[in-house]
């Protein structure tokens, strides 16, 4: 189990490749990678505030409990924060399992609580001006399923 | 003392992103009450009860929890990670 | 959309890059990856059999279905087939979306697909003999969910 | 003339992987009534009906559809992809 909090950019690509490389006898790798959409152009930046400390010890609760509740052979976790243009990652979540059921679910587990419960803030910086991203209801609905 | 954090537009509103305060609050929401009054930013910041988050001491919880043997009280809009 | 079915292996981290990097407001990709589970080191070898034309054309009605049902922005299936050693990837999918309820559907939904209505054929090559896989009932009732 | 394609261990017990029949048979069950009297290795691959799956023309069908028109008949196991 990996979690990395950073400003610097990452390599979807790379993280991808060192992680299905590492995993023994897993059957199935899954990887989401979250992507600054650029809103048709309206966005110039995205800036990502998050609370150090609380941030790193969030996520690697929401890993252990993904580890305990499905049958993982590893799982990713890389968050960014700071300001990031239309279209860079801004994270990923990688989780490797014997099955694909198991990779998918815990995949979308780690993904739901990150949105709704990691200390992270996004604010977009466009031509119209600087806006705090609101909470969706749609995505604190989504923590009931688990 | 205890050391209150604010992040957002919380940090925006009250124009800085840490503070010490001296309290006899018992609960969180005792805390809101007396640090509502601190300025207008501050009410500003808190006006909106719907829409603020605590953690102690970089756990998640909730306006009912006590405040004794806290050393960190972080105050923000709901997350939005991912 | 990009379908590809080959012998060769493939490069998962270049082709998720390059997958990524083409994508037009998306805000999400989902990729999967399976893996020739080694079976503790039973397993020697996987062979893949598959239907020429016929897979190209099940694989492109699979993906022809999934655009249509989720607002996805692109997708990807890449396919081997031959001989393949433990730890090596069989196959991927990728699928970008404006947001991650789309993706994950969506490659969930391929997958399901691609298990059960892709004409391939995987034979375990080990120590004890060779054996065809067989299907799971499992898998064909994940079917049923769609 | 159609051409019936096997797979997997269809093709095994059968010994090959494609051949050529003439058939009046109207639809697939019919044609898979012919196919198994040819050889013990038909007879053996078309055994178990609950285990065979058939394409016409490069779609799956089911065992009733008529063969009126079709060129390309292939009979396999269920299948193991992904």
């Amino acid at each position: 189990m990996r979690l990395v909090v950073q400003e610097a950019a990452f390599d979807l690509g790379a993280e991808a490749n060192a992680f299905a490389a590492a995993v023994q006898g897993a059957g199935a790798v899954v990887t989401f990678t979250g992507l600054v959409r650029d809103n048709g152009g309206a966005l110039d930046a995205m800036e990502i505030e998050h609370y150090p400390g609380m941030t790193e010890r969030a996520i690697g609760a929401i890993m252990d409990e993904a580890l305990g509740r499905w049958s993982l052979v590893d799982a990713l976790v890389i968050h960014r924060f700071g300001v990031l243009k239309g279209g860079e990652p801004i994270m990923m979540v990688a989780t490797a399992a014997p099955h694909r059921a198991d990779a998918f679910a815990a995949a979308e587990y780690l993904m739901d609580y990150l949105k709704s419960r990691a200390p992270f803030w996004k604010k977009e910086i466009g031509a119209g001006g600087e806006d705090w991203v609101k909470a969706k209801e749609a995505d604190e609905d989504a923590l009931k399923r688990w | 003392m205890i050391d209150i954090l604010y992040f957002a537009w919380l940090r925006e509103r009250i124009g800085t992103n840490r503070e010490q305060v001296e309290t006899q609050a018992a609960t969180v929401a005792d805390l809101v009450a007396e640090l509502e009054a601190r300025s207008e930013g501050h009410g500003l910041a808190f006006a909106d009860k719907t829409s603020l988050r605590v953690a102690l001491d970089q756990e998640l919880a909730d306006f009912a929890a006590p405040l004794s043997g806290v050393r960190e009280v972080a105050f923000f809009p709901p997350m939005t990670g991912g």
